[in-house]
């Protein structure tokens, strides 16, 4: 292909209005994560959490191709995914700082966002916790002819979890439309993927399930979409499952206070490059005309504001009552 | 005498009827079909086995291979994918082949089942079924013979069931499948084959409420599962040597019917707790350690536990007849809290 | 005053001295290293963090990456990875990050270590030490704040240590390793930080001896691990209003000192137990099941337990402060054994 | 290479020595298999048992490369196992019988043959349960130094099992000493394979963790001995673990009541074939005229009579005395 055609190819994969979701969706997260470490650190928030800033791209990208009636499973670092999967800021901050306004009242807490009326299965402080569990969404989907296709989010680091290896093989023989999008971000807490995986690549380990399996830059949101897309509409016309291995890096530690000494320098600026997604969707937009700075900037403006609303409303609101600790165990008991 | 069948074609049935009335019911396991995929058997919509102990016979035959699905050996995906689908609007019931195999799949059942919807803020029900077969005398050894209701009754958002008969075992499975909650459904092994009265129709057995399956007023004998039949032959030569026992079956442990019990030991002013768990944090210790705060003043006697020993369960065959609680050791304990020796066998 | 370390540092230093007094233990577990095998951490022999509580801080630096391994995150395999190493002649310490993750990892725990010596008929020794951090209070919701020994505690083959202090955390560690027997070590995240006095040398306190943390006449307070904390500040508060509690530590759950607990009671005549798991099935229920029936005579007053509700940790912080027993909830309780509602704080 | 080069190089793979022994353990566990289904029909043994006859390649191809110190971890399916690692005949039936004299003292049985003398961790009643202890042994021998070699023993339908996964990841990353030997006869009780696993083969697996994976014919004995001795040789030689798959056939079911209507008739004939391991092995060893006729038959009668002894002694060893219930369980307490 010339480069001009790629260029037109690529200026077609993104509706105006798939970029201006993405993109908005991209620096909600990032100013959400944002917020978060400050409200972590100055105590209005919980004592800890693990933020996605920098993997945007992932959450993002994936999740532009999902309805209300897709599912997605999560992890620890699941805030990004709750937002790119329609999460509401306030109700997602205030859980955050266990208020009762909270997505879950206030009970689940950072590592426990979900929202079941988005399709949000929820975010698991279990490494690898939610792959079976998104099985279990597929096979709902397939027995029922729902036509909804189930996202299973994981860490480089969950990927030597025996469930991994379960929930693909699982998945493969019985052809659940499940996508498993692996985030590389390189490291399990402190813990180099490169010294705990034995695999060369994440995706290599899709052979051994008969599964497709991808290896693609996490950061480029663009790529994300395309190669999940495709992924996701296997899927979704009953062709069964696929492995990406989305190659991506966090801004942060593993949690807020990691002060990351097994980064090299160049890895500690990487969030200062072009490999910075934010910065990589901008330059994309810009180069294909699709958003005007102006737009963006706009975009940024309004979001900063929503975000402040969304830390104040966390703060204002109030805990949940004494009693709250004994409802919920179950429906009936 | 109304139809009589095995603790196994009662489950059976009850599997059968609860995915006759609701098309969201559906069954996996390891060889709930058996031979799935295998095209001569297939073709012909025959299954290989129907459960290892036959339970899911005849399921997939009826309702397809859709909703009764063999697994790949994998215990904590398969009750992890129990929890995903229930979540999503399905209502599975999961057989894990032992309970033993809790080791593997504990995390589905203690960390996502039992705390969804509590830590979802109560916005998550995981109506889930998951059937464990469970305990010694059979000559399996060590590691497909324990008894772990106990450990399972541990974990709030759990409901745990244990039935002592074929009836019970129809009945409280079919409430078990329309209940809203994870309830973990232990099967004794050594019931399966055990034959009682059941009606065909639909029934439930409300999950929460004790049954008194033998009335009395010596003593009480609250039993477990298994340990409900061997009471009440306990209770029988009790009654030979002019001892009145009253055998509780809780049938659930969690929730737990203290009502019933308590009443029972008001009338009787002493307890023994039958359970074929090992002793330590077990069924029987929590039971006792209820009445003794609840009914303190009621209590004549102290409160005796008979459990297995505390050791894994041993394979020769003479070790394992020692190893479960049987009819005489439970005479054993009613004879102290009777304070009566006479009574012991010879 | 001689030398205050934290019980992280009381662990660390036991983990040492186990290191350097034999070169069979070793050391493995997410992260317990962090960073193995970047050159850039390698070649200057630096760790990326030494444990994710920092327990095992420094020991890659001084014994090596050969005897102190990172591991993938795969707990089952991590254990029984232990189990075959303990088996085969190293003592290996392993490192499970949260106790909750019992939920991957009990079938090594529960169905191998426990298992191998009686199913090998007392051929094969497991001298294995799995440490496991527990407990809430640090708003990790509930999958990372379980409180999971009693289960622990009901497997017979296994040996359960919950410290309840920098010195005891030491003393059992090392008593621990040097233990021929599969050894599960609970260590109260909330006790991390916790400063004591703790002698710099090699010592010892073996497994199965309760201590006397206070001793007091009026109502015996048994308390594990983090909880004896709180029953000494609830001791102290008493105290002031007449009440001479003795807070009793049984420092190990399996083996239990009975003897020591039972002397207590006789001498005191009521019992209140605190313990942070939840009710069911629980330690407190044991404890509570043993005295009630060996020491029926001796008691004036039911025997009261406090423990978490029956439900999941909550995040929430206020909510959390309720869920963990405290020692106002301690107090409530002994006001009712000595049937005294004047004590309770107001 | 040209028909008698192979011929020659087929023939000089086995010493007199190895061949005979290789025979001798081959007739041994197929008869031993014999007198337990026997034993367990008449009710001299425990109630049930997995037997391993028409699997004896696998078994004896691989031990026969291992010594004292090596060692090996088994399945419920292990009597096979046992006495190719040098177990007595006349403990290991009379643990069958749950009597005193048996190897664990009659409380491990059939599913928990063992003996730590001979290198034999021990058969596992948990499917995969033996794959981590595998990896522990390995790492005694690493850090000892000790130069033993591991083999993991596992089935088909534990290579769906979480724990493969974890365990050949971490054997792979620490370059463990440990041989994992797949014995694929095709179906998990009564589940198949080419429905369970989403593998093609089995060993396409090995590809996930960057180690050498092959496929080969179980029944054959001299393949299982090259092939399986190349990877005992890597794995002492520091160059760490192996996937083996071997495939192969068992004549019985599951269990020794199992009516197999799972098996096609060609499948229930597979004993009767060339593909059987004893027969293809007698004819391999005719035509390279490594053993004759009459020696063979010398060493089967001879097994025959120490097979019926080792029942005998079974039968008439006493029980464990009944104190025997509360030994074993600590060292100490
Ligand atoms: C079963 C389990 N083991 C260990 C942990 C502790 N833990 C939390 S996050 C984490 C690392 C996960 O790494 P990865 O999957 O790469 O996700 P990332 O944090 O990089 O997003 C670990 C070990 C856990 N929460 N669950
Ligand atoms: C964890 C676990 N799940 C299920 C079982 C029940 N079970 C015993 S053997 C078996 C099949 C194992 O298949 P495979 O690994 O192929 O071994 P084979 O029997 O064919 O030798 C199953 C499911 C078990 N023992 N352990
Ligand atoms: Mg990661
Ligand atoms: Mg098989």
């Amino acid at each position: 292909m010339s480069n001009t055609q790629t260029q037109q190819t690529q200026a077609n994969i993104l509706s105006a209005e798939k970029t201006r979701w993405i993109y908005r969706k991209m620096v909600e997260i990032r100013k959400f994560e944002e917020a978060v470490i400050k409200g972590t650190r100055n105590g209005s928030l919980g004592p800890f959490a693990h933020t996605s800033d920098g993997q945007e791209a992932v959450a993002v990208g994936t999740c532009a191709h999902l309805n209300e009636k897709d599912y997605i499973t999560s992890t620890h670092r699941g805030h990004g995914h709750s937002i790119a999967k329609g999460g509401d800021l306030n109700t997602l901050m205030a859980e955050m700082a266990g208020k009762a306004t909270g997505c879950d009242k206030g009970k689940g807490g950072s590592l426990h966002l979900a929202d079941l009326t988005k399709g949000n299965i929820g975010a698991n402080g279990v490494v690898g916790g939610g792959l079976p569990i998104a099985c279990g969404a597929g096979l709902t989907a397939k027995l029922t002819k729902s036509g909804a296709v189930t996202v299973a989010f994981f860490g480089d680091g969950a990927n030597n979890q025996g469930v991994f290896h379960e929930a693909l093989n699982l998945a493969a023989i019985w052809k659940l439309p499940v996508v498993f999008v692996c985030e590389n971000n390189k490291y399990g807490e402190y813990t180099w993927n490169g010294y705990a995986t034995a695999a060369t690549k994440i995706s290599d380990r899709a052979a051994g399930y008969n599964i497709p399996g991808k290896t693609i830059n996490g950061n480029d949101v663009v790529e994300v979409y395309q190669t999940v897309g495709e992924a996701i509409e296997r899927a979704r016309n009953g062709e069964g499952p696929s492995l990406i291995e989305c190659e991506t890096f966090r801004i942060q530690g593993h949690g807020i206070s990691d002060p990351q000494i097994y980064k090299t320098e160049e890895e500690k600026q990487l969030h200062l490059t072009d490999e910075e997604c934010i910065k990589k969707f901008k330059s994309y937009v810009t180069k294909h005309q699709l958003l005007s700075d102006k737009e963006m900037s706009e975009i940024d403006q309004s979001i900063e504001d929503t975000v402040e609303k969304a830390l104040q409303f966390a703060i204002n609101s109030p805990y949940p009552d004494a009693k709250e600790l004994y409802t919920d165990v179950y429906v009936s008991y | 005498m109304s139809r009589q069948i095995t603790t196994v074609q009662a489950l059976n049935e009850a599997i059968k009827l609860a995915m006759r009335a609701d098309e969201r019911v559906i069954v996996m396991g390891e060889d709930v079909v058996g031979g799935t995929g295998l095209p001569h058997l297939e073709e012909q919509n025959i299954e290989a086995v129907g459960g290892a102990f036959r339970v899911t016979k005849g399921c997939s035959v009826e309702f397809g291979r859709e909703r009764v699905l063999d697994t790949p050996i994998s215990e904590n995906t398969i009750v992890g994918t129990g929890v995903g689908a229930a979540i999503t609007g399905l209502r599975p019931i999961v057989e894990v082949m032992f309970n033993d195999f809790l080791g593997y799949c504990l995390d589905a059942v203690m960390n996502q089942a039992a705390k969804f919807r509590y830590m979802y803020g109560g916005k998550a029900n995981v109506p889930l079924v998951v059937r464990m077969p469970f305990g010694a005398g059979y000559g399996a050894g060590a590691q497909h013979s324990q008894t772990l209701y106990s450990m399972v009754t541990s974990v709030p958002g759990l409901k745990v069931v244990v039935p002592s008969s074929p009836y019970d075992a129809k009945g409280l499975l079919l409430a078990a499948v329309e209940d809203n909650d994870p309830v973990i459904f232990f099967e004794s092994i050594s019931l399966y084959g055990l034959k009682g009265e059941v009606p065909e129709g639909y029934y439930t057995i409300p999950l929460g409420k004790a049954e008194i399956k033998r009335a009395g007023s010596d003593v009480t004998i609250v039993a477990i599962g298994n340990m409900v039949q061997r009471a009440l032959q306990a209770a029988e030569q009790l009654a030979a040597k002019g001892i009145d026992a009253e055998v509780v079956d809780p049938r659930t442990l969690s929730p737990l019917d203290e009502d019933t019990i308590l009443a029972s030991v008001e009338k009787t002013n002493r307890l023994v707790i039958v359970d074929e768990s090992n002793p330590r944090c077990s069924a029987a210790a929590d039971i006792a350690a209820i009445v003794q705060e609840k009914a303190f003043d009621n209590l004549d006697a102290p409160i005796k536990r008979v459990n297995a020993p505390h050791t894994p369960v041993p394979f020769s065959k003479p070790l394992e007849d020692l190893y479960t609680p049987s009819a005489e050791n439970i005479i054993r304990a009613v004879a102290e809290v009777v304070n009566d020796e006479s009574i012991i066998p010879v």
